[in-house]
């Protein structure tokens, strides 16, 4: 056994702090980008420039009553704000945030956000049910049918980097695109192989699409569609429950983007050789795709369940099903050629 | 034909009284006009044959305008509208078969059943039905058939005279324009009157308002219950006895 | 059109939309009937806000309820108001000055805009686009500020009389409106068109979406941009001409699809049509008095007359009956939003939710209206 | 861990990280049996695949301990994350009360079930305790490269298997909610 047994859990200490804080002031960056790009200044009373506001946000939720609706499935509906945090803070684990900041080395990290990533989705079936509102069932039927549908071409996608890199150590994969941006796996300019450089872009796109639509985020926000399920699954809750399950889907964000920076942007490598690679890095990117998320929020109107289990059945998987193809092909070629 | 002539003669069709005196008068009227263009031209002519030479021809051809009009005259179905009594002395308005029908005289209350066409300007409808409660359906198919739809219905609660009024205001989106308000008088200890939702679905919920308002009861509605009022309400606001 | 997927009546549920709703717009609650995510059966229920306007009507004089117009379509106050004037001063047979109509004119049609622009803003967010909403306040809020200037308050105006207006307008508010009008024309094609109109997720929630036949639109005297989003080239302000419209020349935009993207396009190009009406306005705009010599006390011969505008929503109609006295006898207010809410129903029929709100969304309710 | 069961005098202490380890072990387990109790004697039908799936998340944790990290992950992606939540759509979708309860069968279900198991655990306990267990030598890394070429080659015909339980669950998810509505 790994004596080193406290490393991992100092590390889920720390990635829980991580979590409720980043969980937090995301929430403050999300308005605030939202203010600004919406033309208004956005949160500013509290403290400056409105910083303190996720303290009296959180301090509100918190001192607020956990109400428990009459007719709801008590067990499960608390249960549920608690499992959609698990997942997501325990994903963190397997994520490397530089060479040598991480939990530890975990061989199958990839699979590992993925199999947390599944329970997840059973927070928001579960509260949506417990909940005993037909706006959260419907909500949570949307989910778990917009997930299943999202999940398989992310995972294909997946599987292509897996195959490109012959591991799924995110660590691995980060370090096999150390070098300048140009090694990274989305720049098809000087790739380890061809079939990275004709394919990887599209990869790129298919998975970020998924990625958006896996934390139900706008313009995929289907569970909670607030003109049509009012809060979705998070209807019924008030108080930390809410506040949980926010919490949740800020750190599903955090996951995702910190799954597309390595899985794409070569992790914590910097984009120039001579410039010091590391854990800043890795941050400056997360953030950055992280924005990304907030602007897509903010500027697009959201589409259609069934539209958009179309475009996953009808045109994503069609088209990493024949990446895969295609990258497979490229190996073979590569390996017979060499 | 202008729209509005058409409209009051196709609603004509639900008053066959007011038709016949409106037809024999509208004949009339126009052997009138007739005659007066008959007697304007010869007399024209009569001075045209004094005139000199370069008059005469101008006058020549203002004569056989004249004649013409009397000859494109349509047959007494057709004929255009004239409520004002043909035989006054002061000399007929020029008609034109093309235009409206002039503004009919202001009744005396209680008016009669029929059609009456009222001032645009003054009223904002150009043609005024008042109808028995068994005609409004028929009323209703009349001008819906003609391309109108249904505007708004209303009632109106006349106390003093111990009736309820049920206004149906059409309106059309096609073509010139024309207001028709379709009225009914019914008694007000028991205000019933057929529906006309089947006829334009629309009437549906008006009617519903209607009845919440002032309890007027459509026969034949298929859900007749408040719709702007609460929904156990049982009393009729605008009843002008009403005291809440 | 999809088809509603066939089940027995038990499989269904019933889903509560409102009375508090986000996609509702204020308190009115559509009964659904649900198959999975299709509507069945929807049902609109309304009278959450009814105030009883037309009782309040019969207790007052002709000017005590002048105040209570705005209060029923609070977006497109001004219409309201024009309505209301145009059926009294038809029944006392008050003549406008020329100045006064011009005034109106301009006043309704910014009105006009404005409302269009909260409409446009409260859409897309039904659609869940957030940020337009934003961008339409800030233009409207041009348009307060300059409402306000002249009539003293910013959204329930109560600022024509009989027989004119309440204040005249100066030159401030007059260059306050030029400037209005070259800004939103350079914001239209950039913020409005390009950022909302192109773009791919709304063209596929709009197009073939909610169809409305021109025949349902005569069914249920439909009016408005619901009716011109049908294809039906109608607007009380061409085909029964009021006020100074007769003088300006300005079009009727329709679009025959009769879908969500028709009837968000109508409201669009009415925007423009606006802006290019406000324009003439002030280009011809007379001097002369804003008020004409009207007794302190009306009293209009009995009788009944109709008057109609087109206000934002569609065809307001006021039907005043006059028996003589100082207040009018009966007082019906035909509010557009009613008719335009009652064939939802029919249309909503094995439509999926997310569809039925947006086709809901279009059809611009403001509930106080509706219930009045 | 045998040595855990036999001779608690000797267990490690608490604190080690042998002892550590030997904890999280009997916390897999408990939850292991935990959710099979919730899954079999729950009155409603959700919270016995709520159940179900925490029982799936122990037996994943078994799967670690027994060094396979690989399989671990499988199960909680496709047990979970697949067979149960499909299981619990499809209960959900059935009937959208809530007072939906379990089925319950004819008087000898009971026993049956009941002997049935107790026969299964038998079976294997007698099996557990006659084998003479031997501790396999790590083979490989579990790396993809080994996965893979054990997938298609070795362990092909499991492979293909575990489609045939995904197509279970959904048959069984099915049935499932069938139940609750009228039969047309």
């Amino acid at each position: 056994m790994d004596t080193s047994i406290w490393r991992p859990i100092l590390y889920l200490i720390g990635v829980m702090a991580f979590a409720g804080v980043n969980a937090a002031w995301l929430g403050w960056c999300e308005r605030k980008g939202a203010g600004h790009i919406q033309r208004r200044i956005g949160p500013k009373e509290v403290g400056p420039y409105g910083l303190l506001q996720p303290l009296a946000d959180g301090i509100k939720l918190m001192t607020k009553q956990l109400l428990v609706p009459q007719g709801v499935d008590g067990i499960l509906f608390r249960v549920a704000p608690v499992l959609a945090m698990i997942p997501a803070i325990t994903s963190m684990v397997a994520i490397p945030f530089s060479a040598t900041f991480h939990a530890r080395p975990i061989e199958l990290s990839v699979l590992l956000i993925f199999a947390l990533a599944s329970i997840g989705m059973m927070a928001i079936l579960l509260g949506g049910w417990a909940s005993n509102n037909k706006y959260s069932l419907i909500s949570a039927a949307r989910s778990v049918s917009q997930n299943v549908a999202y999940e398989i071409p992310m995972l294909i996608t997946v599987i292509t980097i897996v195959m490109l890199s012959g591991s799924m150590n995110l660590e691995e994969i980060a370090l096999q695109q150390k070098g300048g941006f140009w090694n990274w796996y989305i720049f098809p300019i000087a790739g380890q192989s061809i079939a990275q450089a004709i394919i990887m872009p599209v990869s790129f796109l298919i998975f970020f699409t998924c990625s958006v639509a896996e934390t139900n985020r706008a313009p995929f926000d289907m569970a909670e569609a607030e003109s049509e399920l009012i809060a979705g699954h998070m209807t019924e809750y008030g108080s930390m429950g809410f506040g949980l399950f926010m919490m949740g889907e800020y750190l599903n964000i955090v996951v995702g983007a910190c799954l597309t920076a390595i899985l794409f942007f070569g992790g914590w490598d910097s984009p120039l050789p001579f410039i010091p690679s590391g854990v800043l890095w890795f941050v400056l990117k997360i953030y950055l795709l992280i924005f990304t998320f907030i602007w897509i929020r903010w500027t697009y109107p959201r589409t259609q369940i069934y539209k958009l289990l179309n475009l996953s059945w009808k045109i994503l998987i069609p088209f990493s099903l024949a990446i895969l193809l295609l990258t497979a092909v490229f190996i073979k070629i590569e390996g017979i050629l060499i | 034909m202008s729209i509005i002539r058409e409209t009051k003669w196709a609603l004509l069709e639900l008053f066959p009284e007011q038709k016949a005196t409106e037809a024999e008068a509208e004949v009339a009227a126009w052997n009138k006009i007739i005659a007066d263009a008959r007697a304007k031209a010869e007399a024209e002519e009569a001075a045209k044959a004094k005139a000199a030479a370069k008059a005469a021809e101008k006058a020549g051809e203002k004569t056989e305008a004249a004649e013409k009009a009397p000859e494109e005259a349509p047959p007494p179905e057709a004929a255009p509208a004239e409520e004002t009594a043909p035989a006054e002395e002061e000399p007929v308005p020029e008609m034109d078969p093309e235009g409206d029908p002039p503004v009919s005289i202001e009744p005396e209350s209680p008016r009669p059943l029929g059609v009456l066409v009222r001032d645009y300007k003054a009223r904002g409808v150009h043609l005024d039905v008042l109808c028995s409660p068994d005609q409004v359906v028929e009323a209703a198919k009349l001008l819906t058939g003609a391309g109108y739809f249904l505007e708004s219905v209303t009632g109106v609660d006349w106390i003093k005279e111990e009736q309820m009024e049920v206004d149906y205001d059409f309106n059309r989106t096609d073509g010139p324009l024309c207001r028709v308000v379709v009225r009914t008088r019914l008694p007000r200890s028991a205000p019933e009157v057929p529906t006309v939702s089947d006829i334009c679905p629309g009437a549906g919920w008006h009617e519903r308002e209607t009845h919440d308002f002032f309890g007027i009861k459509f026969i034949g509605h298929p859900y007749l219950v408040p719709i702007l009022l609460p929904e156990d309400a049982d009393y009729h606001p605008l009843l002008k006895d009403f005291t809440p | 059109m999809t088809e509603p997927i066939l089940c027995t009546p038990d499989e269904t549920f019933v889903l509560n939309l409102g009375p508090q709703h986000p996609a509702t717009h204020g308190v009115l609650r559509v009964k659904l009937t649900m198959d999975g995510e299709y509507i069945v059966e929807a049902e609109p229920v309304l009278g959450y806000i009814h105030r009883m306007h037309e009782k309040m009507a019969e207790n007052g004089t002709f000017a005590q309820f002048m105040p209570n117009t705005p209060r029923m379509d609070y977006l497109s106050a001004l219409s309201f108001n024009q309505g209301y004037c145009m059926a009294v001063e038809r029944a006392a047979g008050i003549e406008v000055p020329e100045r006064a109509e011009y005034i109106r004119t301009i006043t309704v049609e910014l009105n006009r805009i404005s409302s269009h622009l909260l409409w446009w803003g409260a859409f897309i967010l039904d659609l869940g686009g957030f940020t337009p909403l934003l961008y339409a306040f800030d233009d409207r809020e041009k348009i307060l500020d300059l409402l306000e200037h002249v009539t003293g308050s910013r959204l329930t105006y109560c600022y024509y009389r009989f027989g004119g207006v309440y204040n005249d307008i100066d030159d401030e508010f007059i260059t306050g409106t030029r400037e209005f009008i070259k800004r939103l024309r350079s914001r239209m094609p950039t913020l409005y068109h390009d950022l909302v109109t192109g773009n791919i997720i709304l063209i596929k929630r709009l197009k073939d979406i909610g169809h409305i036949s021109p025949e349902v639109c005569r069914k249920y005297g439909a009016t408005g941009p619901v009716l011109r989003g049908s294809g039906i080239e109608y607007d009380v302000r061409k085909n029964e001409p009021y006020s100074i419209y007769p003088e300006l020349d300005f079009d009727i935009p329709h679009y025959p699809e009769g879908d969500c993207m028709a009837r968000y396009m109508v409201r669009m190009d009415e925007i423009e049509q606006s802006l290019r009406i406000i324009e003439q306005s002030l280009d011809k705009l007379p001097g002369g008095p804003v008020q004409a010599k009207v007794p302190k006390t009306l009293k209009p011969p009995a009788g009944d007359c109709y008057a109609a505008v087109e206000a934002a929503k569609g065809t307001f109609g006021c039907r005043l009956i006059c028996d003589g006295d100082k207040g009018p006898y009966r007082l019906k207010l035909r509010s557009p939003c009613f008719s335009n809410l009652s064939l939802f129903g029919e249309i909503a029929e094995g439509m999926l939710l997310a569809d039925a709100l947006a086709v809901m969304g279009s059809l611009d309710l403001v509930i106080p209206e509706i219930d009045r | 861990m045998q040595t855990l069961f036999c001779q608690p005098a000797a267990s490690p202490s608490l604190f080690s990280a042998e002892g550590f380890v030997g904890l999280i072990f009997l916390l897999t387990i408990t939850i292991v049996i935990f959710g099979a109790a919730i899954a079999t004697t729950s009155k409603r039908l959700v919270r016995c695949v709520a159940g179900l799936a925490v029982a799936f998340t122990g037996v994943a944790g078994v799967y670690y301990f027994l060094l396979s990290p690989f399989v671990a992950m499988m199960q909680m992606l496709i047990y979970v994350g697949a067979v149960s939540i499909l299981i619990a759509f499809a209960v959900m979708m059935a009937s959208p009360e809530s007072h939906k309860g379990t089925y319950r069968g004819g008087v000898l279900a009971g026993p049956i079930g009941f002997s049935t198991g107790v026969i299964f655990f038998a079976a294997l306990s007698i099996l557990g305790l006659k084998t003479e267990w031997q501790a396999f030598p790590r083979q490989e890394t579990g790396s993809i490269e080994h996965v893979g070429m054990a997938f298609l080659t070795t362990y092909s015909l499991v492979f293909e298997l575990i489609s045939i339980v995904l197509l279970l669950a959904i048959i069984g998810a099915l049935v499932l909610a069938r139940r609750g509505r009228s039969r047309v």
